[in-house]
């Protein structure tokens, strides 16, 4: 057997890792943000149950978005591979992986979205929709506003699951804690490194966690119920 | 002017269909306030909610102001929908806005000018008593104050129409009289049409103009509510006009008269002083069992049920009958009954 | 560059560091010690992307994202020029993965049970290695013209009916009790406590083997100085205490 | 029995805190309906949510039959909620389940049998008249039905006490008085103290023995309704009372009267006959102003403003004193607002 | 250029791997839901704004969860190597990819069911608790009971994700879709595999996600708002 990684380097490449993760998943959280939730709002105004139903819109929606879910990362790596290119010139290291990383997010966002504006009370909406509020202002300061915790928690979930997804990373040589994990923990079966990497990755996504969790609390006006 | 039409509108139900309106036909003439009342599920919410455009009628036509509401699309639709302001039954606040947020939306909507904005909700804060609650959440209001913000958000826009369905049903008769004070003076000073459900005749007593009683998705009554008081067997009337208790213990002074009677006093001189006149003109005892003096509108009316003993006390009843009041004959109570 | 944007090489950059597409164990281990031992000295500045996949360092050459990778064997870039095109150089041979047959539940190839399962890796330059082993051994035989690609469904023969299952090659050690026998590659079965030389039951020549891996490049960049260097450092004498130090027979050195 | 002791209660606010309760004593004895009455926001809905235990009272303690609730945790203060039954404020049903889930759900949390159950919610959804409404889920149905599933649910598990906070508010008139006949009902048969937050003096009237009157959180009078009618300076006597409206015109007849004059009138004897005999013994024309008869349990009782005409108008006026009515003489009215 | 795979072939390969692909998502999706349930139930209801908070248990439940959905499919692998074997006696196949794909999935469920049950009114929970119900009752009849619809929602987010996710199979030759588009599309070029099973994932996704917003439209006794 070889000898242990030192604990140095071990922390070295470790907190390098966690640098590339916290970058290509804090990227790829907000893009997939600014993408997802306005297609989760495409898809629940389009919907049966929506603002404004348009059945053949929201099917073909439908549609591209649950293949968009349901591929693995390399198929979507390799589709959208002359994509990424185009928008940050190369198709490999950590900022290439945002792309694929952004597009795989964006259709699970959206579908979170999409269940949290499910949610919105109707009679607030109607309420609403009796003062002539325009489509975009219901979005923006009706269903939006009032789904605004849930959303926030369906970002946080996003970026959670971002962290657990980046490591696929290392298939385009984009690194990250989850690829050092692959890499050293379970291709070298270096235990110090995959422990190492597993601690970063819990504590990373535990702290994201956490901060979704107080942002849903602090921008939430509803009382909660009492304990019992 | 709100012009109803025919309208009719079911809901699937278990058993069977509900009819929740069937064959409505109503209308309230410009700068009118029309209350509409009735039991509870009669239909009174979905008439609101089908003229507020929230509900889509099986058949019939709504007209407000000229327009067919129901053909409206788009920016036409929206823009109709700013002329009017609804007040929902129930919670209808936006839960992550402050009174003052909920109040400026329809203000948002029309596009008003955030400064204008800023005006506009302190005004309307004020007239319904929650300048202090402008910065609180629904759920930190009660319910009454949330109800008022939601009149006040109504209001807001200046809208022509008004549907407010039970808009004080969570308030006390002060605070009542305040919120109905704003909406009689909204009618007079800016001529809006209201519409007014509402299970509170002392609403209708206080503003309304016209009355419509909905039963079982029909009107079964309408009118002007001063006209209705003299239609005989009119159901509204009996709500309108002050209770008639009928006390075990008064039975047994309508056992001792000679003659029982209600009568219906409408106007300044009769309810003045026509009961104890004639009394004195026929030397006949007049006790009175029950009811009491009220006022429609600007006008005083008295509903009393009395009680005359003494030789004359036919010829009493017969001379208020032509002197202005209206004379109902109760059937005498049993005595066996009232011990 | 040339002006034409549909010229594969045009983001290829000629100067700058040169950029390396490995996969990380061992070649990317190897290219580390390069970088931090060796490149300074012969004035050469690398930059080394690790890679968990076979496809991606290729297609990243093809399209300018790297200079060059070191990654495959011959039959595996022979084969992928046929199944995805592109026009490469292959330039120098560095190491050999031997690829070994393990078990844990036999002593020998002749133990193995009828039907037994045998885990192969999953990707298709080691599957066909890994079959191949087996072919060569006279286990199974291989359909004509499927040679340097060949996959479980090209197994034209196979008297004892073996099953063949699949896996990850890094899963394959790992694995290895859940399989009568595995076909692993010699770093992995290293890092798994296995040794090539004492615990396979089967295990490939290195002699004349065509399954060494090597560095390679785009036609464009064959000549690049920093090539021809970083192919210097690779089959340098330190490279090959590195490799003998490290990977206890599970990687060979071809130079 | 509920005992409330110097219960304050404050929520943050934005202006500094705002002092929902502050420092609520009271007391409702056994088998006994005591309102709650008092203007929006004034903490009647904090006062039943704290002794519901949905609030965590500030400080004071919270007696219910004895037992202290703010001390009770677990399995003793879930069945302490057993044996209080809650009518909330506004919407509380659970929206996924019917009308006859919502009602059942009481009797599930008390290990009743599913048939047992069934019984019982038939039995209750009969009593609020919504029988035909039993498989209607809250969205389906109106705002006064689901009142009286919420009516209908707070009574399903016998509660021996009952809070209910505007348990009529969506009602119309009819509909309240059937909801207040079952209170009254489990008052009398079970003996269940209740304890009425309501905004609606004709619910005071109707079935409460005692009422406290809540304003700024603060109990500013309480007391047995029939005591309070007679204490000067009352403010609950004049809501509980009928209404005298100061109708423009009939200002004009006081004007016109020698003496003008409040009298309550309390009893079956004075509210059947005293005035008419008074106009006829002295020989004064009275002239009935204002006010009306009303009821207050089984107790009839009337308030009056009479405008006494004639020479021996103070004596009649004196006499009235002096038989079973209680005098408050009215400052006449200035004759040239009167017009 | 090679000859491209013959049609039959593909359809061979690819509706077995559609076979495959149910079985382990299906039969994960709903282990993941028996899990993920009581754990995002008990995130919920030990939290600050929930039933009975328990800030100790509330945050170590936090942290193992958030681990458990940052941590990459193979480091998941590697770690549960031996509950596998012990479970299903093996640590390859489909049958040994349900393991790891389910232990991954039950912390997500548990996070998507706290958001949704955050989301139950604070009202009608009052309501309940004032007629003494039980913790037990209070989660069953009326938390998980309100929250039905967006209960289901999660769940079909959770299917989906999963598979997309299960394309990691491959790694212990659990096969599937996701694997074939892998090895044959991706890694060997072939077209044709490549669309096929890409259609076949699509497909399948977009019926899952049909299936369960049916099935949460079906549940849901709410009215929604009216249409503008
Ligand atoms: N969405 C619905 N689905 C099924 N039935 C409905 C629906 N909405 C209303 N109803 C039924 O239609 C009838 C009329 O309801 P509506 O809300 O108009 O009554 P309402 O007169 O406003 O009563 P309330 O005074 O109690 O508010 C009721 O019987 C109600 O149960
Ligand atoms: N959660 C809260 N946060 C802040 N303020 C609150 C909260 N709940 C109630 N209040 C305030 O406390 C005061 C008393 O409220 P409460 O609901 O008890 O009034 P109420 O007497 O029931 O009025 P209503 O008749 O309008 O229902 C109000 O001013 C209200 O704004
Ligand atoms: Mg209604
Ligand atoms: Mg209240």
């Amino acid at each position: 057997m070889r000898e242990p990684t030192p604990w140095d380097r071990v922390f070295d490449l470790v907190s390098a890792a966690t640098g590339d993760t916290i970058y290509m998943v804090g990227i790829a959280t907000i893009l997939a943000a600014l993408g997802g939730i306005p297609l989760g709002v495409l898809l629940h105004i389009t919907s049966p149950t929506g603002l404004s139903p348009r059945p053949v819109l929201h099917r073909v929606l439908g549609v591209v978005v649950d293949i968009g879910r349901s591929l693995p990362f390399v198929v979507l790596l390799v589709l959208l591979g002359s994509v990424t290119r185009t928008l940050v010139g190369t198709t490999i290291g950590p900022t290439a992986v945002i792309v694929p990383l952004t597009v795989g997010a964006i259709p699970f966002v959206g579908r979170l979205v999409q269940a949290a504006l499910r949610e919105v009370n109707a009679s607030v909406v109607e309420a609403a929709i009796t003062t002539g509020a325009s489509r975009t202002r219901m979005v923006r300061s009706v269903l939006l506003r009032e789904a605004g915790p849930a959303l926030v928690a369906a970002i946080g979930v996003t970026a959670v699951t971002l962290i657990g997804y980046s490591a696929m990373a290392g298939v385009i040589g984009g690194g990250g804690l989850g690829d050092v994990a692959i890499r050293f923990g379970y291709q070298r079966n270096d235990t110090r490194m995959l422990w190492a990497s597993v601690v970063a990755l819990g504590a990373l996504a535990w702290f994201t966690q956490l901060l979704f969790d107080r942002l849903a609390r602090a921008i939430d006006r509803r009382r909660s119920a009492l304990k019992i | 002017m709100i012009t109803v039409e025919k309208l009719t509108k079911t809901f699937p139900g278990k058993k069977g269909v509900v009819h929740a309106l069937d064959g409505v036909t109503l209308s309230v003439p410009e700068s009118t306030v029309c209350g509409v009342v009735g039991p509870s599920g009669a239909g009174k919410s979905t008439l609101a909610r089908c003229i507020a455009l929230l509900e889509q009628p099986d058949s019939g036509s709504i007209t407000v102001e000229g327009t067919d509401l129901v053909s409206l699309r788009g920016r036409d639709l929206r823009a109709a929908r700013r002329r009017i302001g609804v007040v929902p039954q129930g919670d209808s606040l936006l839960r992550q806005r402050t009174a003052a947020g909920n109040v400026a939306l329809p203000l948002e909507s029309a596009g008003v000018s955030p400064a204008a904005r800023r005006t506009r909700v302190v005004e309307l804060l004020d007239l319904v008593g929650l300048t202090d609650k402008a910065g609180s959440y629904p759920d930190q209001l009660s319910g009454g104050q949330r109800q008022r913000v939601a009149v006040a958000r109504a209001l807001a826009a200046r809208p022509s129409v008004l549907l407010a369905d039970e808009p004080t049903s969570a308030l006390d008769p002060e605070t009542t009289g305040s919120v109905l004070t704003v909406l009689d003076r909204v009618r007079a000073e800016l001529g809006v049409t209201v519409l007014v459900v509402t299970h509170d005749m002392a609403v209708v007593r206080r503003i309304c103009d016209d009355v419509a009683v909905l039963a079982d998705g029909q009107i079964v009554e309408h009118g002007k509510v001063l006209d209705l008081l003299t239609v005989p067997g009119s159901r509204i009337t009996a709500s309108l006009l002050p209770e008639i208790d009928q006390a075990a213990g008064l039975a047994g002074s309508a056992a001792r008269a000679d003659v029982v009677a209600e009568v219906v006093l409408v106007g300044f001189a009769a309810v003045g002083a026509l009961l104890p006149e004639a009394a004195n003109r026929f030397n006949v005892e007049l006790a009175i069992l029950g009811g009491g003096l009220t006022r429609l509108g600007d006008t005083p009316v008295a509903r009393f049920r009395i009680g005359l003993t003494g030789d004359r006390a036919e010829a009493a009843l017969a001379w208020l009958g032509d002197h202005e009041a209206t004379i109902r004959r109760a059937p005498q109570e049993i005595p066996g009954v009232a011990a | 560059g040339s002006e034409d944007a549909s010229t594969t090489d045009e983001a290829a950059s000629t100067d700058g560091p040169l950029r390396v597409g490995v996969s990380p164990v061992p070649h990317g281990e190897i290219l580390e010690f390069i970088d931090q031992e060796l490149a300074a000295d012969a004035g050469l500045e690398l930059e080394v992307v690790p890679f968990n996949d076979y496809v991606q360092p290729n297609t990243a050459l093809q399209d300018g994202s790297l200079e060059a990778n070191y990654f495959q064997t011959i039959p595996y870039l022979e084969n992928f020029e046929i199944e995805h095109g592109g026009e490469y150089e292959w330039i120098e041979a560095v190491h050999l993965e031997p690829l070994g047959l393990y078990s844990e539940s036999v002593e020998s190839v002749d133990d193995l049970p009828d039907g037994a399962t045998i885990g192969v890796s999953n990707d298709p330059a080691n599957l066909n290695r890994g079959l191949q082993l087996l072919a060569d051994n006279g286990l199974i035989t291989l359909r004509e013209g499927t040679e340097g690609q060949a996959t479980e469904a090209d197994v034209e023969d196979n008297p004892r009916n073996f099953e063949f299952a699949p896996l990850e090659a890094a899963q394959l050690a790992v694995s290895l009790q859940d399989t009568d026998a595995s076909v692993i590659n010699g770093n992995y079965a290293i890092d798994a406590g296995l040794s090539p030389a004492d615990d396979s039951i089967l295990l490939e020549e290195a002699e004349g083997n065509p399954n060494a891996n090597g560095v390679v490049t785009t036609p464009a960049l064959a000549d690049d100085p920093r090539i021809a260097t970083l192919v210097e450092l690779l089959t340098s004498d330190d490279v090959r205490q590195f490799i003998e130090e490290n990977y206890d027979g599970g990687v060979l050195p071809s130079f």
